[in-house]
């Protein structure tokens, strides 16, 4: 979908001599050096304009908090894209999610059962997703298209639900859950880390991670090398809307709420931030660590607006002007790291 | 809730006329506000972060920080966590959502820091230390009371309603204070459309709303930003067999009730002044200081701000204080 | 046949060198160019041939030496600069443009317009008069290319180059994609250009086809010219061979090994048939068997292997796996019960360009190498490995991105990966397209000693002695309907060509 | 960025005895057949449910005078993406020409120099479409990230030149010309006519449009036949820009005031509008027709919405819905119509 030129398009050069250290750089973590360099700066500015107030644990904590709901919705988002495709529902899924999670609360018999919300909403999440896959894979709707359908009908279908309200959860063990930390790292952090490890694993470590990135690359090669394509469009999607789900059972622990505004334009943050991250939008190449790195980067870039006390004006100006610069940094590093190995 | 008056929040202080009082306006210790609030993408929310901000500008005392504003409710309880971390003195907060936020503004109570919740109410009465609201579903009956006065005697008047953003509680509240009071007057809501509180969204759904009703008695326009637009579509429509309501009070409404050359009869307000408001509660409670005009030694717990109707008789009282969309 | 001796050269390259990201494609190329002759460049894949035209059209800027147009040094800056001098290119790659019609395609870049708006008709009009100089009256230049055939988007491609005012004209394996009814239609167009004065470049592994309208050859071997100038009609086939590959290539079909009586029936086919494309088709291949599909380009022999592949959900008919039948209508299916198909394309249907080697090679076995769900990529390298080194892919490294092999090693790759799935039934379309003739050779044996470990082998190719040569049966078909089945032993290329010819015209 | 099914994608077949008709139909005209027969569907419900108040003649004029501002919008969103593009910054760059436009008012020396108001507010447009286009085609930063990040930014300027309050026009002769209408047809209608009619010219008759469509099919071919790619690309941002300048020049007359709000959003309804409309998102196949027929159903869609009083929740699912059906629709009939030339 994108004017890159394709003849800059970066394939593996030949390594002749390639010591470790060139392997690593060429490697797709290779890549991923220019935007630890754009972190790296970002983390500077914000340690000299606002010094520990920056720096601090808890700051750091209330970044990587923030950080852990969009970040679970862009590991999945890499997943889709990598797979050549795009999913502009998923912050309309995790608001849905939300509001069927706090809607099973009320229900609840009794309070411990409260591990029964969060499984209606990962279901809630699969759901949406298996049906946006289906029209996909078997209905050939363009992505874009079934998405923002889906998008559209799940806002709709939420607001139905909850009636427009804003649900407040009040299941003690729920919220002891998500409130809670482990070894000093939130429950919502454990949950983002535990997602990015799990997604690495998907798709570096697994026939599925491996299946994922061939039908990206090239489709009709893919089918025709005895893979059922389709199917796993239909497994690519129904992780994203897992992905949703998970984020909108953390999103209702954070705000202890549910309601069918939450996660809206979460899909515009989750897509830029796998972007920023290397992924090839047209699908066939990207990295888990590439998206992680991208979501810090924009959330490091807001916390440093707050802390900073910036206009908002002047913030959303200096955000264009970064994300066009980080994109310029990363595509740099990438070429470099290819052409060197 | 005890009902205040309070719409001179941004004349200067010396004097601000009967809630003077000189111990309040003397310079304290500086203490440290953060401010957050939703985007300012509405001439509503605009003026309400520049009011705060004006506000905050009179007192030396005050140390404002002020938060990107946002209609995420999870950035914004970062927000409220980078303030807590911070260990501001207090915390104005406008909420995207009153019950998303409650629970980081108990957290931030927890911690000593006083929270003034302005305009969207908390789930809890634990998360602010002062809750000031404007009265929605107050507007919605005043525009219905209004309503029925002026056509209450057609027992088969058309009404018209331009709702802001359907799924904001304060749409709903305000849509079932217009539905209770017409139906004082037996009257109901024939056609009723939803826009987005901007210029164009109210233009885009008046101009189909007109085509679908083709008389129509009285509307109730819910913002009187989005009026803007609803006014434009009305004008190239060339409709004018109605009267209108506006919402919100914006300085642009209430001249076009002065020059009385428009089907805009009316509006009812809802003051921009909340987070002003808000700015100086939080002033007076970090310094321990009480609420002028009133007995009582410690500012109240929660200040419902009135809505009252705004029509060529009264728009001079109001005109002064209104908001630039 | 010109002589050439005493005329100015029209385009001399000398020392030219290109390298990519540090590796070097062109060390040093010389060769001279004259007004109205055919001046063949040969070489194996890989050698830079493509490297070097693309320096010839402005795709590339060579970093050392020069280029003399005419007498005077040039600079060919980009791909306008080339077409200004008069040089038009045909590359190997088809270039044109799916969405556009014939004629745009034809006039893309150089568009008749007035003031930006364009001359539609005189565009047809021209375009129709190009399409008939090219022998093809009946293609309407309004006609999508998208919905052409290779072969027909090559000839829009020849007619673009044509519909330019050129003094050189640079061909990169134009045949590649034609039959021999269209090669014979290009090399008549050749000779009026030759006739008119205008130069022609030439590249193609067929070295029958150089014999036939070369007048000159200049041999490239891994980017250097190792001889330049040669007279085709005094250089004997061997000599060429030696120069491009520095060895011989002997006995380029291996001999056919007989099939054991005990044989058993590996594929069946039963009145297979896909409506439109095919009629009702109906063969038996043993193990340790070759067969033959021959015909003209479109007359189905894709869509047959397609059909029994599952990759087309056939109207009619069966297929049968080592006696049992297999449900139709679905590649999972057939790969699992030990089909496999290296298809036409190799680049946009076979291989996933921008992954490494190994992985092209082991997408179909994830079974053999992985628990559950999980890789063992230990495993994975080192089967893919071992069947790499067995088929001496050149360079051996299975890391490397497929994109950037040779075409015959890019065709070995696909060997490959069947030969780690272990299937019993294996479909070649056009094994070797685009393909030298020293790895042509290696491909010919491997065929063999696959078919003789077992494996039964349905093969396609446009190059009719390539499929007698082969196979030990061929059938032979016309517009989709099956004329004859025999023995490969009984019948010789004209014979095929009299039955296809006799078959369409019923 | 679709999972498109390739084998699917639908090819010429050879005709055989291809008559008039069948050309027609097979063309791209024949590919919008599902297009008129899904409209002609709404308009039958349209009519329907709401009788004359639906048919009449103020309101079809009401549908079209709203049409008229995305539609321009996604004119030129069309040749965006026909070249293999996509602008996110359309909405956001409407909204800063309205702004601009609007300050441009404000200074005039005279009212009668109010067709100044026009030309600042196309040259902002112009200037930031060309923005766009060299940070993509020279940048080789993907359309994607380059748009997004203008969409940000320009939000911010138009909010720092506003000062986020709305301004009213008063200028006389811009409200009498945006206002007005020439043979019972609005200003904006025919603005929209106009834009369109250009656009179809410009797509199918000139240089200009067949080397766009050529760069969206394959761009390194094109490059080869000597076009410089990279500039057409800036042309093609440059388009979107103006188009959007366009309708910022419209939604200031239709809403008489300027807002850094104005056209929030916008640029997924145009994207929505020429994806339905069955320009492929990848680029290189695309046609005028679509688009202005995309946009009138969704402009349908939503008065029908209106004329029966629906619940925005209900409409946001039916609006799915009929989404994922359009495009069903369209597609069928796209395939149709090739395979029976
Ligand atoms: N764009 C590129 N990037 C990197 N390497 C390239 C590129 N193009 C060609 N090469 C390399 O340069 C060498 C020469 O390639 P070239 O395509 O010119 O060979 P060729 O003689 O045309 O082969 P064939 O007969 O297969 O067409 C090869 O090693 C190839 O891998
Ligand atoms: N791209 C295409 N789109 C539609 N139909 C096609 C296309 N290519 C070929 N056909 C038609 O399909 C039938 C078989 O074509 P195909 O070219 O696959 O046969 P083939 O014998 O395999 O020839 P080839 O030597 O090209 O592989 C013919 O009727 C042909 O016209
Ligand atoms: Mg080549
Ligand atoms: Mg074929």
């Amino acid at each position: 979908m994108s004017h890159q030129n394709p003849s800059a398009a970066p394939l593996h050069t030949p390594g002749r001599a390639a010591g470790t250290l060139r392997a690593v750089l060429g490697s797709a973590a290779g890549r991923n050096i220019g935007l630890v360099i754009a972190l790296i700066l970002l983390i500077i500015v914000g340690t000299v304009t606002s010094g520990d107030r920056f720096t601090n644990v808890n700051n750091i904590l209330t970044i990587v908090r923030l950080a852990s709901v969009t970040g679970v919705l862009a590991i999945g988002m890499t997943f889709v894209i990598i797979g050549g495709g795009i999913d502009l529902s998923v912050g309309s899924v995790l608001g849905l999610a939300s509001v069927v999670a706090t809607l099973a609360a009320v229900q609840l018999a009794s309070e411990s059962f409260w591990p029964l919300m969060i499984i209606v909403a990962l279901a809630v999440g699969l759901a949406a997703g298996v049906i946006n896959g289906i029209i996909i894979a078997y209905g050939n709707v363009v992505a874009f298209m079934a998405t923002l359908a889906m998008l559209i009908a799940a806002r709709g279908f939420a607001e139905i639900l909850s009636n427009r309200t804003t649900q407040t959860v009040r299941v003690r063990g729920f919220l002891e859950f998500s409130d809670g930390s482990f070894l000093g790292i939130p429950t919502l952090v454990w949950i983002f880390i535990l997602v990015s490890a799990a997604g690495w694993i998907l798709l570096n470590r697994t026939t599925f991670g491996r299946r994922t990135v061939a039908i990206g690359g090239n489709r009709e090669a893919t089918r025709l090398a005895g893979i059922n394509v389709k199917r796993h469009i239909v497994y690519l999607y129904a992780l994203g809307g897992l992905t949703a789900g998970i984020a909108g059972v953390m999103l209702t622990g954070r705000t202890t709420s549910g309601t069918s505004t939450h996660g809206t334009l979460y899909e515009l943050d989750a897509i830029a931030a796998v972007v920023v991250g290397g992924t090839l939008l047209a699908g066939g190449r990207g990295t888990i660590v590439g998206t992680v790195l991208g979501i810090l980067i924009f959330n490091v870039l807001t916390n440093i607006f707050t802390q900073n006390n910036l206009n908002t004006s002047v913030q959303a100006i200096t955000k264009g002007a970064i994300i066009v610069i980080a994109v310029l940094i990363q595509q740099r590093f990438a070429a470099r790291g290819v052409r060197e190995t | 809730g005890l009902l205040v008056g309070c719409t001179s929040g941004t004349t200067d202080p010396a004097d601000s006329g009967p809630t003077n009082n000189a111990e309040n306006e003397e310079t304290g210790d500086t203490i440290v506000i953060g401010f957050s609030g939703p985007a300012a993408d509405h001439g509503w929310l605009g003026a309400i972060n520049s009011a705060a901000i004006a506000e905050a500008a009179k007192y030396p005392d005050i140390d404002l920080r002020v938060a990107e504003g946002t209609n995420d409710a999870s950035l914004q309880i970062s927000q409220v966590e980078g303030f807590i971390n911070d260990n501001v003195d207090a915390i104005v907060l406008l909420p995207t959502d009153g019950a998303a936020l409650t629970d980081v503004a108990t957290k931030a109570m927890e911690a000593g820091i006083p929270v003034i919740n302005v305009d969207r109410e908390f789930s809890s009465t634990f998360a602010a230390r002062v809750t000031i609201l404007g009265d929605n579903y107050g507007m919605g009956v005043s525009a219905g009371t209004y309503i029925c006065e002026q056509v209450g005697d057609n027992p088969d008047a058309i009404i018209a309603e331009i709702a802001g953003i359907d799924s904001l509680p304060l749409t709903q509240d305000r849509s079932r204070g217009f539905a209770d009071a017409l139906d004082d007057c037996g009257l109901e809501v024939s056609n009723r459309v939803a826009a987005d509180f901007t210029v164009a969204g109210g233009e885009a759904v008046t101009s189909q709303l007109l085509s679908a009703a083709p008389q129509i008695d009285a509307i109730w326009n819910h913002d009187d930003d989005q009026g803007l637009g609803v006014l434009a579509a009305i004008d190239s429509a060339g409709r004018d067999e109605f009267i209108m309501v506006g919402g919100a009070g914006s300085k642009n409404a209430m001249e076009l009730i002065q020059s009385g050359d428009s089907v805009l009869e009316a509006t009812v307000i809802y003051p921009s002044t909340q987070a002003a408001d808000g700015i100086r509660l939080a002033r007076l409670v970090a310094q321990d200081k009480a609420l002028s005009d009133l007995v009582e030694v410690e500012v109240p717990n929660r200040i419902v701000l009135n809505a009252p109707v705004v029509d060529a008789d009264n728009v001079e009282k109001y005109l002064p204080t209104a908001f630039t969309s | 046949m010109i002589t050439v001796d005493h005329k100015e050269p029209l385009l001399e390259v000398r020392g030219v060198t290109k390298s990519f990201a540090g590796v070097a494609a062109l060390k040093g190329v010389d060769f001279s160019i004259v007004p109205g002759e055919v001046h063949c460049v040969l070489g194996q894949n890989g050698a830079g041939k493509s490297t070097l035209i693309k320096v010839l059209s402005g795709v590339y800027t060579p970093e050392a030496g020069e280029l003399l147009w005419q007498g005077s040094g040039v600079s060919i800056a980009d791909p306008t600069a080339a077409l200004d001098l008069g040089i038009a290119t045909m590359y190997q790659e088809l270039d044109v443009v799916d969405g556009l019609t014939i004629a745009e395609n034809i006039f893309l870049g150089h568009e008749l317009s007035a003031g930006g708006v364009l001359k539609v008709r005189e565009a047809h009009r021209r375009t129709r008069a190009l399409l008939a100089r090219l022998g093809h009256p009946d293609l309407s230049p309004s006609r999508e290319v998208g919905s052409l055939s290779p072969a027909n988007k090559q000839i829009v491609s020849m007619a673009r180059a044509l519909s330019r005012d050129i003094k050189l004209i640079v061909m990169d394996e134009p045949s590649a994609v034609l039959d021999s009814e269209e090669v014979k239609n290009l090399f008549r167009v050749v000779r009026e250009l030759t006739r008119d004065g205008i130069a022609v470049v030439y590249i193609s592994h067929r070295l029958a086809e150089i014999r036939e309208i070369g007048d000159r050859i200049t041999v490239i071997k891994d980017g250097r010219t190792t001889a330049s100038g040669l007279l085709v009609s005094a250089t004997p086939t061997a000599q060429l061979i030696t120069l491009m590959t520095g060895r011989d290539v002997e006995n380029v079909f291996p001999p056919a090994v007989p099939i054991p009586d005990a044989a058993a029936e590996m594929l069946r086919v039963e009145n297979l048939s896909v409506r439109g494309l095919f009629e009702p088709v109906s063969f038996a291949v043993r193990a340790g068997e070759i067969f033959g599909l021959a015909g003209l380009v479109g007359s189905g022999r894709s869509e047959i292997l397609e059909a029994i592949y599952g990759a087309l959900r056939p109207s009619t008919g069966e297929v049968f796996v080592d006696g049992a039948p297999i449900r139709t209508g679905s590649v999972p299916t057939a790969v699992a019960k030990g089909i496999g198909l290296s298809p036409e394309e190799r680049k946009s249907q076979g291989l996933i360009l921008e992954q490494p080697v190994y992985r092209n090679v082991t997408l179909s076995s994830f079974p053999r190498f992985a628990r559950s769900i999980f890789l063992n990529e230990k495993l994975e390298r080192s089967m893919a490995r071992t069947q790499l080194e067995a088929l001496e892919l050149r360079p051996a490294d299975p890391d490397r991105a497929v994109g950037l092999l040779s075409g015959g090693n890019q065709q070995k790759v696909l060997l490959a990966r069947w030969l780690v799935h272990g299937t019993k039934v294996l479909l070649l379309d056009e094994p070797t397209r685009g393909v030298d003739v020293g790895a042509r050779a290696e491909i010919y044996s491997l065929i063999r000693q696959l078919s003789a470990a077992g494996t039964a082998i349905v093969v396609v190719s446009s190059e009719i002695e390539e499929v007698l040569g082969l196979a030990d049966r061929v059938l032979v078909l016309a517009d989709g309907e099956t004329l004859d089945i025999r023995n490969a032993a009984d019948i010789d290329e004209s014979g095929v060509l009299d039955l296809v010819m006799k078959g369409s015209a019923e």
